[in-house]
C-alpha cells in the first residue's frame, strides 16, 4: 500500500508495471486501475486518517487505530471543539484529531523538533488539512502551551517523555469539563502523570491499555475419521498446513511492511487519487487481501491441490474429514503501544 | 505539593452548563449512572430517597452534588484531590502493617449502628463517618495498606454519597448503559463503539449507514461526530431489515444526546428496502441522464458515481479534505424528501426536527446488528455503498464475521478486510499500588472492517 | 461443587435430597449419586488440585489455575524436588506444588500468621499430603528461611508483601540454576524485587502476567433472508437471546460462588469420594455443565419453544435463518492476578 | 547497592552439572536457542563460527561461554549484575535528553568500521566495543534515554556474544523451539503446554495418554512431571490415529530431555487401535474374572473398576493421595508387555530403555492434534479413560473445540467443561523504563478441558 499524489503528467510505477495518472483521472474511488503493459493493476483507494497511518513516513513511533479511536472517543471530540496535541510527531494522530473536529473546529499542534514540524506542517497541507491543522515548533514542556490557549481547549492530548510537567498548563487550558489525556509508554511517567492531575485541578483519572488482536481466518480439513484416515496420510496435511501456516505468516508480516496501500490527496484540478494494493497478472487478489490473512486465489490453487491429489476418493474423503472455515489470532502483534491516561477538568 | 495544591484553586475556563431540557448522566459515585431530563419537576436518586433536580439547572457539566446538612435538598460541593496520593512514595518501608495476627472475626467494631445512624442525623459528613468507623475498628490499625485501603473504599461507598452531573457523549452514555442495563445496548463496549466509529471513517462529511440493535446508541454516537447538519448531506441514516412492512425497532436513544433540532436533521429512520429503493430509483435518473455530468443537484448513486468525474470521485475524500465542495446545498436536500415517508411518519412522537439525514450512496457503514449473519448483512447493503466506503461489522461472535471475511475474502467487493478484537483493560495508579484493576470485561467482541470497492 | 470428606455414617445434605454415604462407598468416582428420596443427584469426583482450588475456603487472595501452571512450570519442579514456599495463605498453590514434587520431594510452606498456619497443615494432612508438605509458623520477611534451608532448594516461591527482604534469603537456599518465583499485585514491588534479585546473584530476571479468559459456547439463531424474516420478529429473537445472554451470565456468575463441586480424601476403610455438582430431577445437567457454560436441556427446551412457536413455517425458516455454534468470552473475568517474577540463581 | 552487590560473590550451593551425551540448550544471548547433545566431538556455534563443546562438560547447568582472547576456544565467563539498575532511580528528571534537534543521518558514527574491527582483533570485550560505539556517537548524547537504550542494546546484540548452557525442561524446551522452529512442535506456547499439563492433571501417579502432533513435546513434558518411573503403573502412552497399520509419526523430542532409563520406562509408544485393543482385552479379562476383586495383578480396566471396591475408586484420588498404594509392582508391569508389541519395534533406533508405560485405563488425557476433529477424538479417546478422568484438548481455533464443547454438553460423558484461553504477556521492569514488552505473542491458542464421567 503507497499513498500517490495524483499529477496529469505523472505516473506510478511498480513491479507490476506503469500506470499513468492521467488514466486514473475521472474515476470513482474503490476502482481497479491496469497497468499501461501486462496484467498488473492497483486499486485507488480514497486516503482516510486509518489508510494513511498504515501509509505515512514515521519519524517517531506512531499511535495505532486503537488507542487512535479511544482518545477521540475519551476527549469527547466533535465538529468544532478545539484540541492542543503535543508533540505531533508523525502526524499519524493529527489527521484523525481534525476528522473528529472538522469543519469548524481546530487542531493546535506543537512539536519541539524543527524538522519534524516543517515536514508536518507540509503533510497536513498537502492533505487538505491546512485550513484546520496548526503546527508550531515549540517545546510543551519548558514552555507550556502559549497564554493565548489558556481557556480555549475542549481537549489536550500529550504524548512527550515527562508529561507530568505540562499538567499546569494544560489545566490552564482546557476549559471546565474539558478532557485531558496524556499517552506513555511507561508506567513511571503514568505515575507522576496522575499525582500531577490529582493535584492541578483534575479529576475522574484513569489509565487505561488497548490492544487489539487481528485474527487470520482459512478453511482447515480437520479429520474425523480415526481408523480409516485419507488417502492422503495426515501427517502431510500437517505439514502442507503447517508450510500454509508459515506462507500466511509471511504474508502477514509483508503486509505490514509493504502491503496494500492508499492515500494522497488533492493535485491538479481538485483531482484525488490514491493506490491501494499492487498485483500482477498472476498474483490476482494478493494486494486486495493484505490486510485481511490469506489471498483466496491462492488458498483455492491449494485446496484444488489437495483435491485432484486424491482423485476419485473425494466423496469417501469428506465423511473422513471436515472442512471448516476457522479463525485464530495472529500469532505476533503488539504487546503494549503506551499507557492512556485521561482526567476530567473540574468545574470551575 | 502544596504549590500543586493551590493550583487546584485557579478556576477552569467555563464550560457547557446544565439547561432546562437537558438530559445528564447522573453518576453516583461512579458506582451507578442514570440518564436524567432535567426541568424543575424532574427528581434524582442519591442513596435511598429522592430530591428535586432543580438546583442542577444552570450548574456547569462536571458539577458534584451531595445532600444538604438537612438531608433534604441537593446542594453543591466543591471537589478536593483525592487523599490517595499524600502518602510518601519514596520511603519503601511504610506498609509495614501485616496480617499476622489477625482473627477472622466480623466483631472487631466499637462503633454501634445506633452511634453511625446518631451521627447522620446530626449532619456528619460521610467522610467523617468513615473516619470514625476506622478509628473505632479494633482490627482496622493491624490490617496491611492494602486491607486498609479496601476497608476504607468499602465503608466510603456506603456513608459518602456524592453524585456527578455529567454531560451525555458517545462516551459518557456507552459506559452508562454498559455498567447499568448493557442489554438495551447490546452490550456494546464503548472502546468497541469507538473503534466502529473510527474504522468506519465517520466524521462531519460522512454520510453514515447504521443498521443496529443497540437501542440507537451506534446511530447517535456516530450522528454526534458527524456534527448532524454541520455538513449539508452529511449524517447518518439508521436503517433495519425485514421489508417495507416490518416494525421499527427501538432507536431512541438518541433522544439522550442534547442534539439541537438542527444537528437532529442530520438523522433518519428508515427501512433498508426503502434505501435500496432510493438507490434503484436514483440509478434509473442516472441512466436517464446518461453519461455526462449530472445537472439536478441530487446525490449521485453508485452506478453513477463510476461513470462520473473527478468531482464524484472527490465525494469519498472529503473525510480528508475538508474544504472540498459538497454537493447539493440543504434546501434541496430537504426538498428531495417526500412528504409522509415512512420514517417521517415514525418520528413522529418527540421527534422534533423535520426528517433529513443522508441517502445513499452512503460512504461510510457500521453493522451492529449480532442477531443477522454478517454475510447477508453485507451484501444486502452493499448496494447502497459508494465505492472506497468504509464498512465496520460487529459482532460479539467471531465466528459469523471469520465465515463473512471467508466468503468475501477474493470476490472483488471489497478489500483490506480485517478481523479485530479489542482488548481494554484500566489500571489503578496509586503509590506503591499500581496494578490492573483486579476484574476486567473481557467481552469486547469482534469487528470485521473493509473498504468497499467499485462495481465492475 | 462442595468437598464431602466421606464417613460411612454420615450423609450429606443439600435442597435436593439427603445423601447416605454408605450409598457412595464403593462406586467409582465420576458416577452419580441420586438422593434417598426424590431425583436429585450428585456426581462423584475425584480430588485434583484444580478441583480443590475451586471449592476450598479462601483465607486470603489465592493463586488460580494460570499462574499455577506458570509457576509449577518455569520452577522446573518435577518429582523429587524441593521447593519453599512463603506464604501458605489458603495452600492453594502448595497442593500443586506437591502434586509436582510428589512422591519423593518436598515442600516447606511458611505462613506468618499462626491460625491460617494451623488451618492449613490440617488440611494438607486430611488431604492425604501430610507426609510431603511442612507448614511452619514463621515470619519470613522479617527473619528470612531458616537456615537449614541453605543450598537445599530447587525453587522458591514468595507471595509476600516485601519480596524484596528476602531475595538475600533466598539467593542462600536455592542452589545452582535453581529457579526463583515472586507474585506481586503491585509493579512497585515487582520493581523493588527485580532489582534485589539482579544484585543477589540471579539472572534471567522475568515479570511476566498470565490470564485466562473463559469462553461460552451458545447456539445462534442468524436472520439470513433479510427481505422476510421468520414469522417470530427479530425483535422478539433479540429478547429472547438478550433474556438467554442475561440467564448465562447468572449461570457464570452462581457457577463461580456455589457451582459444581468436589474433593475430600480418605475416611473410613481408606476410602474417599467426592461431590461434584448438585441437581434436582428437573434442573438435569445444570451441575455437570455449571463449569462449561449454559446447560444443554434448559438451551434444547428454549429451542423447542422457538420451532413450536413457528410452527408450520419450520422448513421456510431454515432458508430465512442459519443456526450456528458461536463462542464468545464471558463478559466479565480477572483483569489481573498478578505478576509473576522468575529469576534464576546464578551457577557458582 | 554496595552490599547488595557483595552478596553476588556468595556462591550458590551446587546444581546439576553438564555430563557427556547431555542434551543440552546452547542459548546465545537469549535470541537464538540451539539444542546440543554434548560429548568430545560436538559443536556449538558463537557468531559465525562453530567450536568445540569439550569446553561444557563438567560444568554447571547456568554457565555461562564467551570466546577466548584468541578467539579459538570457548571460556566460561563470570555473571556480573546488569548495569541497568545502576541509574538513580529517585531523580524524576534524569532523562533530560530530547530529541529535539536530531537530524535524521547515519552518518553520525564517528568510529569507522576499520577501527570497529581492529579493537575486536585486539581482543576487546564486546561490551568495551559498545561503549565505544556510544562515546564515538555524534547524536548518541542528545537521544533521550529511551534511544540510548534501544542504541546500546542494538550493538550490544551486534558485538556482544555469550552463551548460556541451559538445562532442557518442559519449560526450556518448550521456548527454545518456540522461538526457534516454532512448525516442530506445532506452535504450542510454553504457558499452553504448562496449562495442558495443569489442567489434565499430571503427576507423579498419573497414567497419561497422550495424542499430539507437537513432535512429541507433550509426551515429553508429561513424562517429565510425571518422574518416568517412580511410580509402578504410571507415566505416559503417547498414541496416534490412524489404525493398526498407521505410521508413528516423529515424536522425538523426549531424546533431548536427559531421561534415565527408569525414566524413559514410563514412555510408551502406541497407536490408538493398539490401546483401545488392550482395554477391550482387559474388559472381557474382568467380565470372565466375575464381579469380586481381581487377583491377577493386571489394570483393571473402566468397566471393572465401576464395580469394583473402595481400592478402585481410590485410584483417580492418587494425586492427592500420594500414600495410597499404588496398583501392581513394576516387575509386573513389565511382565505384562508382550514382546515384540508394535511401539517397542518402532522404538528400535535410539531407544534405549525397554518399553514400558502406562496401560489403559488412563486417569489423564492431553489431545494436542489439531489436525484431528476435537469432538472426534474426544469420542474416540473416551472408552481408554478411567472415570474421573482429567482431559485437556489443545487447539490452535476455537470453532472446532466449541462445537465440540455443545456436542459433548449434556451427555453424561463429561463433566466441567470449560474452554479457555491463555494471554500471556511479559514485562521489562527497570528504572523508569517499565512497561510490557512492545510485541507479544497473541497465538496461545484455546484448551477444553473436561472431567470424564462413568459410564452409565
Amino acid at each position: 500500500m503507497k499513498a500517490v499524489r495524483v499529477a496529469a503528467n505523472s505516473s506510478y510505477n511498480n513491479k507490476y508495471g506503469t500506470f499513468p495518472h492521467k488514466d486514473w483521472l475521472g474515476r470513482p474511488y474503490g476502482s481497479k486501475a491496469v497497468a499501461k503493459k501486462g496484467g498488473g493493476w492497483v486499486l485507488l483507494l480514497a486516503p482516510t486518517p486509518e489508510l494513511w497511518t498504515a501509509v505515512l513516513r514515521h519519524r517517531t513511533q506512531i499511535l495505532y487505530v486503537a488507542d487512535i479511536s479511544m482518545v477521540v472517543s475519551m476527549l469527547e471530540l466533535r465538529p468544532g471543539a478545539v484540541v492542543l496535541e503535543s508533540g505531533t510527531g508523525s502526524g499519524s494522530l493529527t489527521h484523525s484529531l481534525a476528522r473528529a473536529v472538522a469543519p469548524t473546529g481546530h487542531v493546535w499542534t506543537f512539536e519541539f523538533h524543527e524538522q519534524r514540524a516543517q515536514m508536518a506542517a507540509k503533510e497536513f497541507e498537502e492533505n487538505g488539512l491546512g485550513g484546520m491543522v496548526t503546527v508550531t515548533q515549540r517545546d510543551i514542556e519548558e514552555g507550556g502551551f502559549p497564554e493565548d490557549m489558556h481557556g480555549r481547549a475542549d481537549g489536550v492530548f500529550l504524548d512527550l517523555p515527562k508529561p507530568y510537567k505540562v499538567v499546569p498548563s494544560a489545566a490552564r487550558c482546557i476549559r471546565a469539563d474539558g478532557m485531558f489525556c496524556s499517552f506513555s509508554p511507561c508506567i513511571e511517567q503514568v505515575h507522576r502523570t496522575a499525582e500531577a492531575l490529582n493535584a492541578n485541578g483534575f479529576r475522574d483519572i484513569r489509565t487505561m491499555e488497548i490492544l487489539v488482536r487481528q485474527h487470520e481466518v482459512s478453511r482447515q480439513l480437520l479429520l474425523t475419521d480415526l481408523d480409516n484416515p485419507p488417502a492422503g496420510p495426515t501427517k502431510k496435511q500437517q505439514r502442507q498446513a503447517q508450510a500454509a501456516a508459515q506462507r500466511a505468516a509471511k504474508r502477514q508480516k509483508t503486509a505490514g511492511g509493504e502491503g496494500a496501500a492508499v492515500a494522497a490527496a488533492a493535485a491538479e484540478e481538485g483531482t484525488a487519487a490514491a493506490a491501494v494494493g499492487e498485483g500482477g497478472a498472476e498474483g490476482g487478489a494478493a494486494a486486495a487481501a493484505a490486510a485481511g490473512g490469506s489471498s483466496k486465489p491462492q488458498e483455492q490453487a491449494e485446496q484444488q491441490g489437495e483435491q485432484q491429489q486424491s482423485g476419485p476418493q473425494q466423496a469417501q474423503q469428506a465423511q473422513q474429514q471436515q472442512r471448516q472455515v476457522v479463525h485464530k489470532p495472529v500469532p505476533f502483534g503488539r504487546g503494549h503501544t503506551g499507557y492512556l491516561t485521561f482526567a476530567r477538568r473540574v468545574a470551575a | 505539593m502544596a504549590a500543586a495544591a493551590a493550583a487546584v484553586a485557579a478556576p477552569a475556563a467555563p464550560g457547557p452548563v446544565v439547561r432546562e431540557g437537558d438530559t445528564v448522566i447522573w453518576d453516583v459515585n461512579g458506582d451507578k449512572q442514570a440518564l436524567v431530563a432535567v426541568d424543575g419537576r424532574s427528581r434524582v436518586k442519591l442513596g435511598t430517597a429522592f430530591f428535586s433536580a432543580a438546583p442542577l439547572l444552570g450548574c456547569p457539566y462536571g458539577s458534584m452534588f451531595t445532600l444538604s446538612a438537612d438531608g433534604s435538598t441537593l446542594e453543591r460541593t466543591q471537589y478536593t484531590p483525592l487523599p490517595d496520593w499524600d502518602l510518601p512514595d519514596d520511603k519503601p518501608d511504610f506498609n509495614t502493617r501485616t496480617n499476622d495476627k489477625l482473627v477472622q472475626n466480623d466483631a472487631n467494631q466499637t462503633l454501634s449502628a445506633a452511634e453511625i445512624e446518631a451521627m447522620k442525623a446530626s449532619g456528619a459528613a460521610g467522610a467523617d463517618i468513615v473516619a470514625a468507623l476506622a478509628a473505632n475498628s479494633a482490627t482496622f490499625a493491624a490490617k496491611t495498606e492494602f486491607s486498609q485501603e479496601k476497608y476504607k473504599k468499602k465503608k466510603a461507598k456506603k456513608y459518602i454519597q456524592i453524585a456527578t452531573v455529567r454531560r451525555p457523549t458517545g462516551a459518557t452514555v456507552a459506559e452508562a448503559y454498559f455498567a447499568n442495563s448493557p442489554a438495551k445496548t447490546n452490550y456494546l463496549r464503548a472502546d468497541t463503539l469507538a473503534l466502529l466509529l473510527t474504522l468506519a471513517n465517520v466524521g462531519a462529511h460522512a454520510r453514515v449507514l447504521v443498521v443496529e440493535s443497540c437501542g440507537g446508541l451506534v446511530s447517535a454516537a456516530a450522528l454526534e461526530r458527524t456534527g448532524g447538519g454541520v455538513s449539508p448531506g452529511s449524517g447518518v441514516a439508521s436503517a433495519w431489515a425485514g421489508g417495507p412492512t416490518a416494525k421499527k425497532p427501538s432507536l431512541e436513544i438518541w433522544r439522550s444526546f442534547n442534539f439541537s433540532q438542527q444537528q437532529r436533521a442530520g438523522l433518519r429512520f428508515a427501512p433498508l428496502s426503502t434505501l435500496l429503493e432510493e438507490a434503484r430509483q436514483a440509478q434509473q435518473a442516472a441512466q436517464q441522464a446518461g453519461n455526462g455530468q449530472q445537472q439536478d443537484g441530487q446525490r449521485q448513486p453508485q452506478e453513477a458515481v463510476q461513470q462520473d468525474g473527478p468531482a464524484a470521485a472527490g465525494d469519498a475524500a472529503e473525510p480528508m479534505q475538508q474544504d472540498g465542495q459538497p454537493h447539493g446545498s440543504e434546501q434541496q436536500q430537504q426538498a428531495e424528501q417526500p412528504p409522509g415517508r415512512e420514517d417521517a411518519q415514525q418520528q413522529t412522537a418527540g421527534g422534533a426536527a423535520a426528517a433529513g439525514g443522508p441517502r445513499p450512496p452512503f460512504d461510510s457503514c457500521i453493522l451492529a446488528a449480532p442477531g443477522i449473519s454478517p454475510l447477508a448483512l453485507v451484501q444486502h447493503v452493499l448496494p447502497l455503498l459508494a465505492p472506497s466506503a468504509s464498512l465496520a461489522v460487529y459482532s460479539p461472535w467471531a465466528q459469523p464475521l471469520a465465515e463473512a471475511l471467508d466468503a468475501l475474502r477474493g470476490q472483488g467487493q471489497v478489500a483490506n478486510l480485517a478481523l479485530s478484537e479489542a482488548w481494554w483493560r484500566e489500571l489503578q495508579v496509586l503509590p506503591l499500588r499500581t496494578h490492573p484493576t483486579m476484574n476486567m470485561n473481557h467481552g469486547g467482541g469482534y469487528i470485521l472492517s473493509a473498504t468497499v470497492l467499485a462495481h465492475r
